[in-house]
């Protein structure tokens, strides 16, 4: 068979502990965004519109829902005989049961899978941000400097450079140093955490790393210091457009706001660039006689007929008539029941929120962003505060409070 | 138990001349996301019928790109899956008599019959909108030991109806005594033939191969009324939405039926049983402040920056400021310039209004405005 | 989406220990078997045959073959979109990160898999059996029994019963008693390890098993006596046809060489009942003009210019001119030098046999099959003596006499 | 830089009448268990092109069965993938014009061709028979900066070379100065046109836009020979095997290279670039005892008792005791009954030869035995 010049390998493994919530069930990267995407479209949609068609996908935390949903590859044409994308779990061999032990060691534990291809480049990306970008030009580069890694960055501010690694790099874009999180950074170059790396040199210094006892088998950590130690060619490539890392809840929101006005700051509608997804059989969505819609996305299976104003809708919720939607997210099948108001909130997919609830507060005013878990349905009239996380154990709350309520309705 | 389903994409092409000119009957665009064929793919895929065939003639590449590998229906596969039967055109027999009905369509497709080995054949026509169990039909077919059962929908029946539409008649245990054309006939609450019926395959085969001998051209008159005391002909009775298009208005009429949530629920929002269509990765669509929408119905892809009212918007669709849009199907791609004003207007996919038209059809007669236009 | 009546579930995580150099490297469903086949295409081609098209696959040991031979399934077309063949490995959810502990542990662990698709019937099998069988009359059996579990049996020799699952059963083949490989076997009916349950039952007796902390998480020694002595109904459903436990390397041998004669034990050349397998791009196989073949299969790409007597080759395997193959199963991409003989003898895939090497001896007076590990290359003359197992270490022998053989020239 | 292909499934089928009367040229077996498009598919897709289309015509019902989805050659695609291109027929139009030459063919694509976003495009014939990497084709029409670049193959010509070989002159750098037809032509070594050619896709669209206005119909004559000296065009010498199928003896002599060890190793035994075809699941051939095969090339599925010499097996053959093959060809699921004997004899698919007949062809003309006969 052909060998493939350029193989992605995809760390999709992040637990995403500060989505809270929304990460109890699934791995990060299957987060639902933007209406009818999750997080893992992004790097996988750029990755077939550069034009490489093998990608594995290192996963081990709650891998069901994202092998359900990457399943045989088929939405982003990755369901090829030869290549296309496969879900990398860890696994026996005769000698050794390993679980992953950092993003280097995933990689490492498939080896066998890059080398099948004989690639000459490999691409590690991550499965957690959001962002259009043409891998291809990227992997030009790293050939025309002849690098051994190339590492993908963007400018940030100087106040923000400390959440990320960040790069020193000379006139020709040659990387000089490395500081992960640093707290007086040299540069404000942030990793997006994407590389290309020639796969010999991938190989060599994963296989050092592993028969290193005190790595913690990490990319940023590991794997680039070393190289940068030994004196490898690493270069810099500059990008300049909208990435964005959607690790907290407050980011994710930020981001879904993004694709919202006249000129949004990311644009899903350009054609040139299209953002694959799993497209379910949904109907076109209707837009009822009272319904008001102003700065929002809409996506295919809602039934609109209250207001929606600056939200980001998934498929297949329903607003109905009196309720208010604003500042939202709203994941896919929810139902905003009669006269609810939902408020500055991300709701989480198939929730029943009851007619008269009151979800969040006014954003001008509200001290954070509410959430209400995957599921849940909460009772007429419920009200939930600012910032509140709704799960479960909240839940029990509402049931308690709604039954005083009905003894009270007894009483009467 | 087996059962294959064939397909006819070009019979009533015909009817809708304003939107066949490049493309057949079954790959007209209908309700926002849809061509009319994804209703008969999707209720064949949703009663387990996982081997279909579809039987062209002409002007089919719109239809192949639509359908592509099957795969957007599951229906991708090595054994069965979908297959578009061509027209028989042979370099030597310089024979390119193509067929007009159903009949001779299916004695063109005689041979890959016989290959299936399945043992009922649903056919069905490709203008059906409809959300039906087909295994259901199946059920009462064998239980009923019929060679033929017929799908029909009781319906008020008045003397203008399209000509086309016929009426079956039974006898108290569902056995088909008569089969009539409407406009003979008085108005009142009739059986109408929904052209989707279950044969028996070697029954099917039988008949076929005495059409070739005795070269019949119509099913219902040169074999099926002759036959009907003597083979075991049913009805199936149907209950739900149910509709075909035989005209312009219709194509029109039953889009707008689809603002009406109990069709629409009928239709779209049955368990199980979902439509399909091709996948286009449209991203959702954006509205901007200051648009105004209202009892329309709007597919993914579109940015809406004016006003849509009593409208149906299909992907990629751009209403740009300040453009006003009522009682309008506008399909995929069409972009309304600033300050457009379009009242019960049909535009064909890909057609560009320029920013101040004006136009404006009537509800009994829209303004078609063809493909790739620009007006 | 449909429910689906009846989901297979495929145990293929057996490490076969028993067939030595074979599974060094590969689960024991991915051996390979009949030329072109693997030992899974078996249960694989019969679910499909059946007209089941859900599969999930469970294996944790040496996944790595089996996962890119059975790939997206489209071989087995079993690429769907909606159910199609699913490889289940182990996973880490947010508390707990389980390897499989047993078959019924391993089912136990991916009931979310079987409840997505709601079937009313779960089907159990196993990996590593050779047979042709049309699953759908059992279940049909199964259903008009009304029984909770169907276990497939066969007729065995009395001598052999003690080697299986034995069931006593009535005369309406209700099971009353089940002994797991039983020094006195009570009947001659077998258990095929090929199962129907109702999955209500399934279900509920894998959930007590669970929590059972004496249980060793197996089908035939916990779940289907405690069936049993709870009194749900069991059934035994017999099976005429061809069947074999492929676990020894002679049992493997056998069932290779009960593919050939006029009339074959086990026929794969009967189109009603097609054995589905990954094919290759290989070429139509070429007999030479001193080519002699006898009573054998041979498969496309082979070039045969010696002779083949008795014996099964799979694609890709040369012949050279003068070398012998008799009683032997080669393996895909094999090299039998120039009048090397092999007989009686097992060659794993890759293996180049030099010229003038002898490789077991004539079945008649042999005291067991010879076995060498894939890719191994046996330098010219060497002589592999019956029974033997050649793997690296034996290699080192032979080059060391290799040596040895040259100082000899050496001093000539 | 992207590349599409486009193959032609019809040109040649006059050639070959005895076996394209019910399929295309692209759909004549060949070689144990292809068919003739295997090759530019295969050569198409080991070349990384993944967007194909196939130029049919009539008689393309087996073509469509043997690509099916087309994931046995990996272009079963959302985007791209293997796509028939069936004649224009519309309805209305009433236009039943067929193509003849390439030309034509290609007229009728130039919306497709249109729609395409690739830079470069391969045309090909679906009847050569090679194992060639189109993309040094490619990287040599980029750095020669050529409009058009066909492949030549350095061949000895002789005068009675079949009527549509034609004949490359070209210069010192490889630019073609001229194009001949043979028959008028000296013996002797010459470049002959292996009628796969690269252009750039938007000169491609030139001149098919001339060739419309000015209804050109011969792409050599009308437009390659006019501009040879205004455009650049220039050869790419090919090294390896090259044959094409002109006549059924050419159909005899090539399948009989096949037993060739040297011609066999350049055509399937290139590294990373295997020879696809459908995968039909046929077990491993089953020879048993008192089998004598010498010579001979065999797929996969066939059952040998008998003798067979010198021949090609295609999958599923069976050959019965005391049968005797000899220099023959026999195609899918032949079956030979006990004692038969044939001698240079083509059977096409499934044709069933009872006990004991004796049919002999000579190697001069081979006899040849229609689809599905019993004789």
């Amino acid at each position: 068979m052909r060998n493939k010049e350029c193989v992605a390998m995809l760390l999709a493994g992040g637990q995403g502990s500060r989505l809270y919530l929304l990460t109890q069930q699934i791995a990060k990267p299957a987060v639902s965004f933007g209406g009818k995407y999750r997080i893992i479209d992004f790097p996988l949609s750029n990755c077939v519109n550069s034009g490489i068609d093998t990608v594995g996908v290192l996963t081990q935390y709650q891998p069901l829902m994202l092998n359900e949903y990457i399943g045989n590859g088929q939405p982003w044409d990755l369901d090829r005989t030869y290549g296309g994308v496969k879900i990398l779990q860890p696994y026996q061999a005769s000698k050794r049961a390993d679980w992953y032990k950092g993003t280097a060691n995933a990689i490492f534990q498939n080896l066998h899978f890059i080398d099948k291809y004989d690639p000459e480049y490999v691409m590690v990306l991550s499965g957690d941000h959001i962002y259009k970008m043409d891998y291809r030009a990227m992997l030009d580069a790293h050939k025309k400097n002849g690098a051994d890694c190339t590492i993908a960055v963007i400018e940030v501010s100087i106040e923000e450079a400390s959440r990320f690694g960040i790069l020193s790099v000379d006139s020709n874009l040659e990387i000089t140093e490395f500081q992960e999180k640093p707290q007086k950074p040299k540069s404000t170059l942030a990793s997006m955490g994407v590389y290309v790396f020639s796969k010999e040199k991938l190989k060599k210094y994963l296989i050092m790393d592993d028969e290193n006892e005190n790595s913690s088998k990490d990319f940023g950590k590991d794997i680039i210091p070393a190289m940068l130690g030994a004196g490898e060619r690493l270069f810099a490539y500059k990008f300049n457009g909208y990435w964005k890392d959607v690790g907290t809840i407050d980011s994710l929101w930020e981001a879904n706001m993004d694709l919202l006005g006249n000129i949004p700051n990311f644009n899903l509608h350009d054609p040139r660039s299209r953002v694959l997804s799993r497209n379910y059989a949904e109907p076109p969505h209707y837009v009822g006689s009272d319904a008001v819609i102003s700065n929002s996305l809409i996506t295919e299976g809602c039934e609109i007929k209250g207001t929606v104003i600056n939200s980001v809708l998934s498929e297949g919720v329903t607003v109905e008539s009196g309720a208010v939607v604003k500042d939202s997210v709203i994941m896919s099948g929810c139902t905003i029941q009669k006269n609810a108001v939902v408020n500055y909130s991300i709701i989480d997919s198939n929730t029943e929120i009851g007619s008269g609830c009151v979800v969040g507060e006014a954003r001008e005013t509200s001290q954070g962003i509410s959430l209400v878990k995957h599921g849940l349905k909460l009772p007429c009239d419920c009200v939930v505060p600012p910032g509140a996380m709704v799960d479960d154990d909240y839940m029990l709350k509402f049931e308690k409070c709604n039954k005083d309520d009905s003894k009270k309705e007894a009483v009467k | 138990m087996t059962v294959a389903g064939v397909i006819f994409s070009n019979i009533h092409d015909d009817n809708i001349p304003e939107l066949t000119k490049m493309r057949t009957m079954a790959s007209i665009p209908f309700g926002c996301r849809y061509r009319l064929i994804d209703f008969a793919l999707s209720n064949m895929v949703n009663s387990e019928i996982y081997n279909v065939g579809v039987i062209t003639h002409y002007n089919y590449q719109s239809l192949m790109d639509h359908i592509g590998t099957g795969k957007d229906w599951d229906l991708a596969r090595r054994t069965g899956g979908i297959r578009i039967l061509p027209p028989f055109i042979s370099a030597y027999t310089g024979e390119q008599k193509l067929y007009v009905t159903r009949l001779e369509a299916l004695k063109g497709i005689v041979n890959y019959l016989q290959y299936l080995k399945d043992d009922y054949i649903v056919l069905c026509d490709c203008d059906i909108i409809c959300n039906i169990d087909l295994s259901k039909i199946i059920d009462h077919h064998i239980k009923t030991k019929s060679n033929l059962t017929i799908a029909v929908k009781q319906t008020y029946v008045v003397g203008d109806m399209a000509a086309d539409t016929q009426i079956i008649e039974s006898d108290d245990e569902g056995r088909i005594t008569d089969i009539l054309s409407t406009p003979l006939y008085e108005n009142g609450y009739k059986d109408i033939n929904m052209n989707v019926c279950v044969f028996t395959r070697t029954y099917l085969l039988k008949i076929l191969s005495d059409a070739v001998v005795h070269n019949y051209s119509n099913l219902t008159f040169d074999i099926l009324k002759k036959n009907i005391h003597k083979e075991r002909y049913h009805i199936y009775r149907y209950e739900g939405y149910f509709t075909k298009i035989s005209s312009i208005m219709d194509y029109y009429d039953h889009n707008m039926d689809l603002l009406d949530f109990n069709i629409r629920n009928e239709l779209f929002n049955v368990k199980n049983r979902p439509i399909y269509t091709k996948v286009r990765n449209s991203p959702p669509t954006r509205y901007v402040e200051g648009s105004s929408v209202m009892n329309s119905l709007i597919a993914d892809g579109c940015i809406i920056e004016g006003t849509v009212e009593n409208s149906i918007l299909f992907r990629g669709v751009k209403v740009n400021k300040n453009a006003v849009i009522k009682n309008s199907i506008l399909m995929q791609d069409t972009l309304c310039g600033d300050r457009v004003e379009l009242n019960c207007v049909i535009t064909d996919k890909n057609v560009v209004i320029r920013d101040g038209r004006v136009l404006s059809g009537h509800e009994s007669l829209p303004f078609v405005i063809g493909k790739n236009s620009i007006v």
